[in-house]
């Protein structure tokens, strides 16, 4: 996987959400009140590059910045630092028109099959909008448009004068990727596509999506916590931790074993079918809040294996094999 | 007041059972819905019926009833304070009896009616598109410009809107124009308020997001997906405040600080009743305050229903 | 705490000087006091001497600048008509018009979380809907109009109660209270249905509402779950959680009762400060006016304050530190 | 307390309770000179001179009183009269009271208007005192009998600063008087209760124990007198007064009062404010558009449907039989069809449109009556709207000539012609005091000039011809349009009787133990 | 994992149905399933199968519209649906408890932690509160909540989710209950998280012996935990066997559907096996049985009418008239 140019790259991105003291609180403070900036380090200090075609597997526990970093990179939300690059240009801050194309190029899918469709909108209407206001088609042949785009994602073209809520999730979630297909992206950001649906309905739509990946050439940036799903459907997996990534690797390396303490302890939690009574031995602890990350390596409280040095010095992302990547102090020791 | 504290909500993202069959395929358009469901309640039919009786009835007074109350040149006050049913020389008779200047009551109260809808809905009107327009902004907005608002709508409301009007009008003077002025000007910060909450909400939901990825610009995203979809509680909101700025301007008029004598509102009617209610001619004050209570409960069923029905919280 | 004491009090300042100025203005627009204050047969000499006396011949700016450096230092001004300080003409009154709305508070509160509660408990039966209709009734009459009727009927067609003013009152820790005579009690009983009434509906369908949600949350399910008694379910799990919504909004309506108690003053006589408003607004009676508006808002300021430290001491979840947060 | 309820009226028949439409805003007499403070004064008070129910002059501290040249008047005051508090009273309180009245902080309508003619005073002997003016006064008399006599004794320092405050009053500490009822307790808007002075020198007062209550809604009012609240009410709406005349519990008493109701017509200006229709005249300027619209008004129409029948008709600024009225005048005859005629005549076949200014919260009916003036005008042509604002707000405006034609009451305070001719039809002069209240801006040198030496005429019965024959000017030339003059009534339970006042006080002392 | 004779807690051919405005929903219909001591039974299905409705049913706290209309549930013999409320309140939250799914909505937001437990203790033993409190603290610390003592006075936002969830087993566990219902305890939680929770579970469970049933929809949790597992569609139990065999052999085609669209190791990128269709509604069941629409097997019969239960081996059922692995007829 080391395509001379990555599709997208991510340099140093952070994001951090950011609530400042108003008036009152500024007062408060200068009266001596113990308050400051609250600062959420949602994502910190990314570096990640996709290349063309690849499915990129984003796992990590609730909170761990896994949402914020798909945001960032579909254009939602901008970066607080770093650098975003899709084939090879920058897109950092979307100005340009051609900026702007590129960032059209990178579509999300989202989890809530309800909040994500405009319950005021219909099918036709949610589908075909964007389309129509880039001008990809013109007003005649939006409805035949409409029609394929549907139909690529197994929906009967007849439910486009439908709404939302006629629709069962798993066929919410196909809306969904239609409206991001429709507007012909290379690049589709998952975020916990399928975490709401039934095991039945989940793999219609994992199915959905490897079907697609090869007709659209797409490649995927699948954020998911379910290491099953992440482990079915992509070739690389990355691991955050609290705003961090900790390991990046192949899939298979991965699961065959992973580097680093954290993404061992998740991969050890992960119930499989075929484990059968288990004697459960659980990670100590739970994940600390963001608002203010432990010093060190963020793990260090719950790792069984923390050494002095992890208390101190955070550690940095470093190539231990050939596109391998993990931040562990241990690595460094042996 | 602090929102709800953040860790509730956000683990709390997960799937109603329902939701997840196949939900039969019924009426499609969420209006026709919403009236389908609407007619399930006999009491907010009956309203909606009212209400549009009433409507119609004051949109053509004119045609309707036999006298212009308004118009001097058509009263007697020799035929003041004719019980209900008295014959008039003018026209066939009194149905609801005269006011002291010959007034034929059935005429007045229809009149009345007209001015009290029309200052319920245009105040309405107006305080609905500036609330919601300061709403939205600051909503979508936030930041300093957020708080700026807000704060003035807190300052608005933190004073109760019975003294705000009648402060305003003593110094307004009395008037149609100037109630509807006064009017807008308490209600405005309500309607903000509110838009402001449910633009929250709804911004903080994926399809605005899903909106924003697909590069719409910003107004499309404003007012094409955002607003619609923080109508419903507004559509409320804006319902039972017609009633409610109904009462208030009976009330203002009742105290004297509202309309003009000469152009009498419901309120102005029965104020100028009750001084010979306990002379037994009740008729003065009694009918234009039955009228009055009848519309404000009609309005305030249908407002009531709506918010059954809109109440995404409610909904089963 | 500190900062949420720090936003209330800038706040609040605000709103007293933004609403002094502007009802300065406002009642300076209206007309001139001594029009009616004055004799007609004084003459012109006579009305100018008036003017000089009562500090209106002074440019408005500096009627202004004055009423604020002496309001900052307690002192809002005489009443023209009285002749006595504002303030004091007010605080006389104050009470009379508490205890109207306090009294309608607790009629409002009490009656309306009962029915509210079982309305909400039994959200189908004939006696919750009839709550209901009820409760829309009651939302709808207007305050004055209520008033009215009642009088006719209670006091004029059955003569059981009187029509106005306030009865026998005693001393209590120096505040004058009709609460602990028959007379005073029956004085009070129809102003203050009139003014609970609205609120009284408005508590049924907050706490309706409120039933009907609680009622579904997994926690009170989880409760009956642990074998708890229905009725500590409902009085302990159910309620607790819909006093919440209860206590916030009603808290902020009792300012509004104040406000009301202008309409329901008005039409009973009853001697507090909603009537002293009216009649001090005909005659133009300046400092009355901004002294009123002033001592309401002062009111609104302490009602909030309690409104919200009740509110968090009934939702754990908010502590103040974090309010606005 | 409350006095007995109708039902148990006789066991506590020494009880009064009054219900008032308008309570007094002081108990300083000296602070407010107003209707209701002047009314509630007379109990705790005595003045030098007091008016009877018809305003005619009687002994009061003074037993009498004369003129000794133009200018000097000598008052004989009475002997043996004790204030509440026991201290005596005699020429010093009264000279102390006079020199009071231009030091009442913070007075809202003075007194200074009855005594600043009067140039010195001297106590000849402890009850002679001696009084001169600037100028020849006739009205002195009248003038003093406004002014509630305090005790030198008892103020004097009272309050810590020169003069008594006004708050001591109100608190009962100065409320001190030689009236025949004694101040027992004020709580503003709620009540004021006064005890009988059982030392009274014109004999035992009627009541134990009398209490005013406010009540200043109407219809609370009336309910309070019909379900035994209170015993007394004054000014019970004209609406209610058939049912209440017809209620054999109750009593109406009803007595002509000094309160003329007229319209006043802009007759200075060339572009009047309130007039459209006729090229930028001012029709009013033409006496023949002023008898037409006074033609046009069928006065006792508005007696009869506005007023119930609870007014009476009005010819001039005074009612016949009061001093100065003129007895040959009569009202205006109905006449639509020479109203119309009068209309063409001078220029107005088709009339013209007028904005008719009226109070809202002055006077019995004002609005009303202002309404049905505006039906009968446009009923000739003259397309009238009504313009109604609430007193402050249509005092402000018409002071500052903003109504072409407005309503609005005039109440004689001397209770004879040449107050209404002085304020209202007298040419505004500042110097003379004149025209205060004509803002119509009627000038007519004639009434001018007989207004004039009348007012130098100390001789009664002369001084009443000129005035009769000011007052006959005026209203033949339409001047100002007099309308009604208001009928002034209370209401009792049965068993009492009221004495009615054209000055339209309320007062305790009125009411008797009917037969 | 030790079996005795005499089960806990037996359901037997228990209804319960929904009475709604748009027709009566068979939410549960005619389930039957038992637990023994010590056993944990898992109860998986897809949402909307009826699960928590079944364990709603046990405890008799289905709220109108919903009611039990048929069947029998017998804790140690007794039967809970013929038993009063009076009685049931007794037993409900003493000799059976239930957890929930959602841990931020299982305890009361403005009632103190210990509030919470003391009423529990007291509403069934008529001990002191100081008494309660203490044995209020011995379940926090039994949970692994570090210094229970200190968390008793907490509020429950003061608590993360996984720490609330094991307040909600606290309680559950106080007054050691013979039966556990545990609807969806862990859905809602980390990986890490609900590993730690069915690590505390399988733990006190093992100790005292309490039978516990373990609803949920993810086969992989079942398959750690439980000893015996019933499959559920649409209200009815369509397969029940001891895990191993049910989750190695299944016979009911939806059973195989179900393992089979779990993404696995061993089908790493290549297309899961997939259920065509979607669960259906409760109120437009296909008649016969459930799933024919959806199911690969399906003939004329199925349509006919429902399959019986039958007993393919020891300690299985099935509901099928077509299963996996039988010849076509
Ligand atoms: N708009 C925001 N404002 C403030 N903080 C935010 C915002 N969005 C996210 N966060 C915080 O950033 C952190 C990362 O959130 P994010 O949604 O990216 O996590 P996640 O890994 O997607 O979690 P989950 O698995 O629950 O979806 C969280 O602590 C969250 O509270
Ligand atoms: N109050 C109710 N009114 C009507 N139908 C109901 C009600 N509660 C549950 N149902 C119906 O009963 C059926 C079973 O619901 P149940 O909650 O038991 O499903 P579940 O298996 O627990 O699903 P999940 O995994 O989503 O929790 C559903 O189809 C639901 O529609
Ligand atoms: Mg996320
Ligand atoms: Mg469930
Ligand atoms: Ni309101």
């Amino acid at each position: 996987m080391s395509a001379p140019q990555p599709l997208l790259g991510l340099e140093g991105v952070s994001k951090r959400f950011v609530r400042r003291l108003d008036l009152a609180e500024r007062i408060a403070a200068r009266l001596g009140a113990r308050l400051r900036d609250q600062v959420v380090h949602a994502v910190e200090e990314v570096d990640l590059a996709v290349a063309e075609g690849e499915v990129v597997g984003l796992v990590g526990e609730s909170g761990c910045g896994k949402s914020t970093l798909g945001r960032v990179v579909a254009g939602i939300l901008p970066a607080s630092e770093g650098r975003l690059t899709y084939r090879g240009k920058d897109i950092t801050k979307a100005a340009g028109a051609e900026a702007k194309k590129a960032a059209l190029k990178i579509q999300m899918i989202f989890q809530d099959p309800f909040a994500s469709l405009n319950p005021r909108l219909k099918v036709a209407e949610i589908v075909g909008e964007a389309p129509l206001v880039h001008g990809l088609v013109g007003r005649a042949e939006l409805a035949d448009y409409v029609d394929e785009v549907l139909t690529s994602v197994g929906l009967d073209p007849s439910y486009r004068r439908r709404y939302p809520h006629q629709f069962s999730g798993g066929q919410r979630q196909r809306v969904g990727i239609a409206r991001a297909l429709a507007v012909r992206p290379e690049f589709l950001v998952c975020d916990e596509s399928v975490a709401a649906l039934d095991v039945s309905i989940q793999a219609q739509v994992l199915n959905l999506f490897m079907e697609l990946r090869e007709r659209f050439d797409l490649t995927y940036l699948f954020i998911s916590h379910d290491l099953g799903v992440v482990e079915h459907l992509s070739d690389r997996v990355v691991i955050m931790y609290l705003g961090r990534v900790v390991e990046i690797a192949p899939t298979e390396q991965l699961f065959a074993g992973a580097n680093h303490p954290y993404a061992r302890a998740l991969l050890a939690e992960v119930l499989r079918i075929d484990s059968r009574h288990r004697i459960f031995k659980p990670v100590e602890g739970e994940i600390p809040s963001p608002l203010d990350p432990p010093p060190g390596c963020a793990f260090h409280p719950r790792c069984p294996h923390a050494i002095g040095r992890c208390r101190v010095e955070r550690p940095l992302l470093k190539q231990i094999a050939p596109g391998r990547y993990s931040a562990c102090h241990l690595n460094d020791q042996s | 007041m602090s929102e709800p504290d953040p860790g509730l909500s956000s683990g709390a993202v997960v799937a109603e059972p329902e939701t997840l069959h196949a939900p039969p395929p019924r009426l499609s358009s969420p209006l026709a819905r919403l009236a389908l469901d609407f007619c399930a309640s006999r009491p907010a039919v009956a309203g909606l019926a009212v209400i549009l009786v009433v409507a119609v009835a004051a949109i053509f007074a004119p045609l309707i009833v036999p006298q212009n109350p308004y118009d001097l040149a058509q009263l007697d006050i020799m035929d003041g304070t004719l019980p209900p049913g008295s014959p008039s020389y003018a026209f066939g008779t009194y149905w609801l009896g005269t006011d002291v200047q010959g007034r034929d009551m059935l005429s007045a109260i229809v009149y009345g009616l007209r001015i009290s809808l029309l200052v319920g809905s245009v105040s309405v009107a107006f305080a609905l598109v500036i609330g919601s327009a300061v709403g939205l902004v600051a909503a979508f907005f936030g930041g300093g410009l957020d708080s700026l608002l807000m704060r003035i709508v807190d300052i608005q409301l933190s004073f109760p809107a019975i003294l705000v009007a009648l402060i305003l009008l003593a110094i307004f003077g009395n008037g149609v124009d100037k109630v509807i002025i006064a009017l807008v000007i308490v209600q405005w910060a309500y309607y903000a308020r509110a838009v402001r909450g449910s633009a929250l909400v709804e911004r903080r939901k994926e399809y605005i997001d899903a909106a924003v990825c697909l590069g719409l610009g910003t107004r499309r995203v404003l007012f094409g997906h955002l607003l619609p979809n923080c109508l419903p509680p507004l559509i409320v909101i804006a319902t039972v405040q017609v009633a409610h700025a109904v009462a208030l301007e009976a009330t203002l008029s009742f105290l004297g600080v509202g309309v003009p004598i000469t152009e009498p509102s419901l309120g102005l009617l029965i104020a100028n009743g009750f001084e010979y209610m306990m002379s037994g001619r009740y008729w003065i004050s009694f009918f234009p305050g039955v009228a009055l209570v009848v519309v404000i409960v009609a309005i305030n069923l249908v407002g009531d229903r709506l918010r059954d029905l809109l109440n995404p919280r409610l909904q089963r | 705490m500190l900062v949420y004491l720090i936003r209330r009090l800038g706040q609040s300042a605000l709103v007293l000087v933004v609403m002094a100025v502007l009802v300065f203005i406002g009642i300076y627009a209206i007309g001139n006091p001594v029009d009616v204050l004055i004799s007609p047969e004084a003459d012109l000499a006579e009305q100018q001497a008036t003017i000089a006396r009562l500090g209106l011949d002074r440019p408005l700016w500096e009627q202004l600048w004055l009423f604020l450096v002496n309001a900052v230092q307690g002192d809002l001004g005489r009443s023209f008509v009285h002749g006595v300080p504002a303030l004091r003409l007010i605080l006389e009154r104050l009470p009379a018009t508490l205890e109207l709305a306090l009294v309608a508070l607790v009629v409002a509160l009490s009656v309306g979380v009962f029915l509210g509660l079982w309305a909400g408990l039994k959200p189908d039966a004939l006696l919750g809907r009839s709550i209901m209709t009820g409760s829309i009734l009651g939302f709808s009459l207007p305050n004055f109009w209520l008033g009215l009727m009642l009088i006719l009927v209670f006091a004029v067609l059955l003569q059981w109660l009187p029509a106005g003013g306030r009865g026998e009152t005693v001393d209590l820790l120096g505040i004058r209270t009709s609460l602990f005579t028959l007379d005073g009690l029956s004085h009070l009983l129809l102003p203050a249905i009139t003014l609970a009434l609205y609120k009284t509906s408005l508590v049924i369908r907050l706490a309706r509402a409120g039933t009907r949600e609680v009622v579904l949350q997994d926690y009170v399910k989880f409760a009956r779950a642990k074998g708890l008694s229905p009725s500590r379910v409902i009085y302990v799990h159910v309620l607790k959680n819909i006093m919440i919504p209860v206590v916030t909004v009603v808290g902020l309506e009792l300012g509004s009762m104040i406000a009301f108690a202008v309409v329901t003053e008005t039409v009973f006589a009853w001697p507090g400060i909603g009537k002293l408003l009216i009649d001090s607004i005909v005659n133009l009676d300046r400092p009355v006016v901004v002294a009123y508006l002033m001592m309401t808002v002062f009111i609104f300021i302490l009602i909030n304050l309690a409104v919200d430290l009740l509110y968090s001491l009934l939702d754990p979840r908010v502590r103040l530190s974090e309010a606005g947060a | 307390a409350l006095s007995g309820t109708a039902l148990v009226g006789t066991a506590l028949a020494d009880d009064l309770t009054i219900g008032l439409a308008s309570e007094p805003s002081a108990l300083d007499p000296h602070y407010h000179n107003l209707t209701p403070n002047n009314a509630a004064w007379q109990h705790i008070f005595d003045g030098l001179i007091s008016q009877d129910a018809k305003q005619r002059l009687q002994p009061g501290l003074a037993v009498a009183w004369k003129p000794l040249d133009a200018t000097t008047w000598e008052f004989d005051l009475r002997k043996g009269v004790t204030f509440h508090d026991g201290t005596p009273f005699d020429a010093e309180d009264v000279i102390y009271t006079i020199r009071r009245i231009p030091n009442v902080a913070n007075s809202p309508s003075s007194f200074t208007i009855y005594t600043k003619s009067i140039a010195s005073m001297e106590a000849k002997d402890p009850y002679t005192l001696i009084i001169k003016t600037e100028a020849p006064r006739p009205l002195l008399p009248t003038e003093l009998s406004n002014l509630a006599i305090i005790s030198k004794e008892t103020c004097e320092g009272a309050s810590g600063g020169d003069w008594p405050k006004t708050e001591d009053f109100n608190s009962g500490t100065l409320a001190v008087g030689t009236g025949p009822y004694k101040f027992a307790e004020f709580v503003k808007g709620d009540r004021l209760v006064l005890t009988r002075n059982d030392d009274y020198w014109g004999g035992k007062p009627t009541w134990d124990k009398v209490t005013f209550k406010p009540i200043s809604s109407d219809g609370p009012r009336v309910a309070a007198l019909l379900s035994g609240d209170v015993d007394v009410i004054d000014n019970p709406p004209t609406q209610d007064l058939p049912r209440l005349k017809a209620d054999k519990n109750i009593n109406v008493y009803s007595g002509l009062s000094n309160r003329v109701i007229y319209l006043h017509m802009d007759q200075f200006a060339d572009d009047t404010p309130g007039v459209q229709g006729t090229n930028g005249r001012n029709p009013f300027k033409d006496k023949r558009v002023r008898e037409a619209v006074s033609k046009a008004i069928d006065r006792k129409a508005i007696v009869e449907k506005i007023m119930g029948g609870v007014a009476v008709a009005a010819e001039q600024l005074l009612p016949k039989g009061m001093f100065g009225a003129d007895p040959a005048l009569e009202v205006e005859a109905y006449d639509p069809a020479g109203a119309r005629k009068l209309l063409a005549e001078a220029g107005y076949p088709d009339g013209f449109k007028l904005v008719l200014g009226t109070p809202n919260d002055r006077y019995i009916n004002d609005e009303k009556v202002a309404q049905a003036v505006a039906q009968f005008l446009t009923r000739v042509g003259i397309q009238t709207t009504v313009d109604a604002s609430t007193k402050s707000v249509f005092f402000k405006r018409r002071n500052s000539y903003e109504f072409s034609m407005y309503l609005a009451g005039w109440g004689s305070g001397t209770g004879e012609m040449s107050s209404p001719l002085r304020a209202l039809v007298a040419t505004p002069d500042k110097e003379k005091g004149y025209g205060g209240t004509n803002r119509g801006r009627y000038s007519n040198p004639a009434v001018d000039a007989k207004i004039d030496e009348a007012l130098q005429t100390l001789d009664d019965a002369g001084r009443e011809k000129l005035l009769q024959e000011a007052s006959d000017l005026v209203i033949k030339d339409y001047g100002i349009l007099p309308l009604h003059y208001e009928v002034t009534s209370w209401a009792t339970r049965k068993g009492l009787a009221y004495e009615p006042r054209t000055d339209q006080y309320t007062s305790a002392m009125s009411v008797t133990q009917a037969q | 994992m030790a079996r005795t004779a005499e089960p806990l807690l037996r359901v037997e051919q228990l209804e319960t149905q929904f009475f709604t405005r748009a027709g009566v929903a068979r939410a549960v219909d005619g389930v039957s399933f038992e637990v023994a001591r010590g056993e944990v039974l898992g109860l998986v299905g897809e949402s909307g199968s009826g699960k928590s409705v079944t364990g709603f049913s046990i405890l008799g706290l289905v709220d109108p519209p919903g009611r039990i209309v048929g069947g029998r549930v017998l804790l140690e013999g007794e039967n809970l649906v013929d038993a009063g409320e009076r009685r049931l309140r007794a037993l409900r939250g003493n000799r059976i408890a239930m957890i929930f799914q959602d841990p931020m909505m299982t305890l009361n937001p403005v009632l103190r932690i210990d509030t919470q437990m003391i009423e529990a203790v007291r509403a069934h033993h008529g001990v002191d509160r100081a008494e309660a409190r203490r044995r209020a603290r011995d379940a926090l610390g039994r949970v692994g909540i570090p210094a229970p003592e200190e968390r008793l006075s907490a509020y429950p936002h003061q608590f993360s989710g996984g720490m609330r969830q094991r307040v909600a087993i606290a309680i559950a566990l106080l007054n050691e209950p013979a039966v556990i219902i545990a609807d969806e305890p862990t859905t809602a939680l980390d990986v890490t998280i609900q590993a730690q929770i069915l690590y505390e579970m399988q733990k006190l469970c093992g100790e005292s012996g309490t039978a516990l049933v373990w609803i949920t929809h993810d086969l992989a949790v079942v398959s750690g935990l439980a000893d015996r597992v019933c499959v559920m569609y649409a209200g009815r139990i369509v397969e029940s066997g001891p895990v191993d065999a049910v989750l190695d052999r299944p016979r009911h085609p939806y059973t195989a559907g179900l393992i089979g669209s779990v993404p696995s190791r061993n089908r790493r990128g290549v297309p899961l096996a997939q259920i065509p269709g979607m669960t259906p509604s409760l109120l437009a069941l296909p008649g016969g049985c459930a799933f024919r629409t959806r199911c690969p097997n399906a003939e004329a019969d199925c349509a006919a009418e429902p399959p019986a239960e039958r007993r393919p081996e020891a300690g299985r059922t099935l509901r099928c008239h077509h299963p996996v692995g039988e010849a076509v007829s």
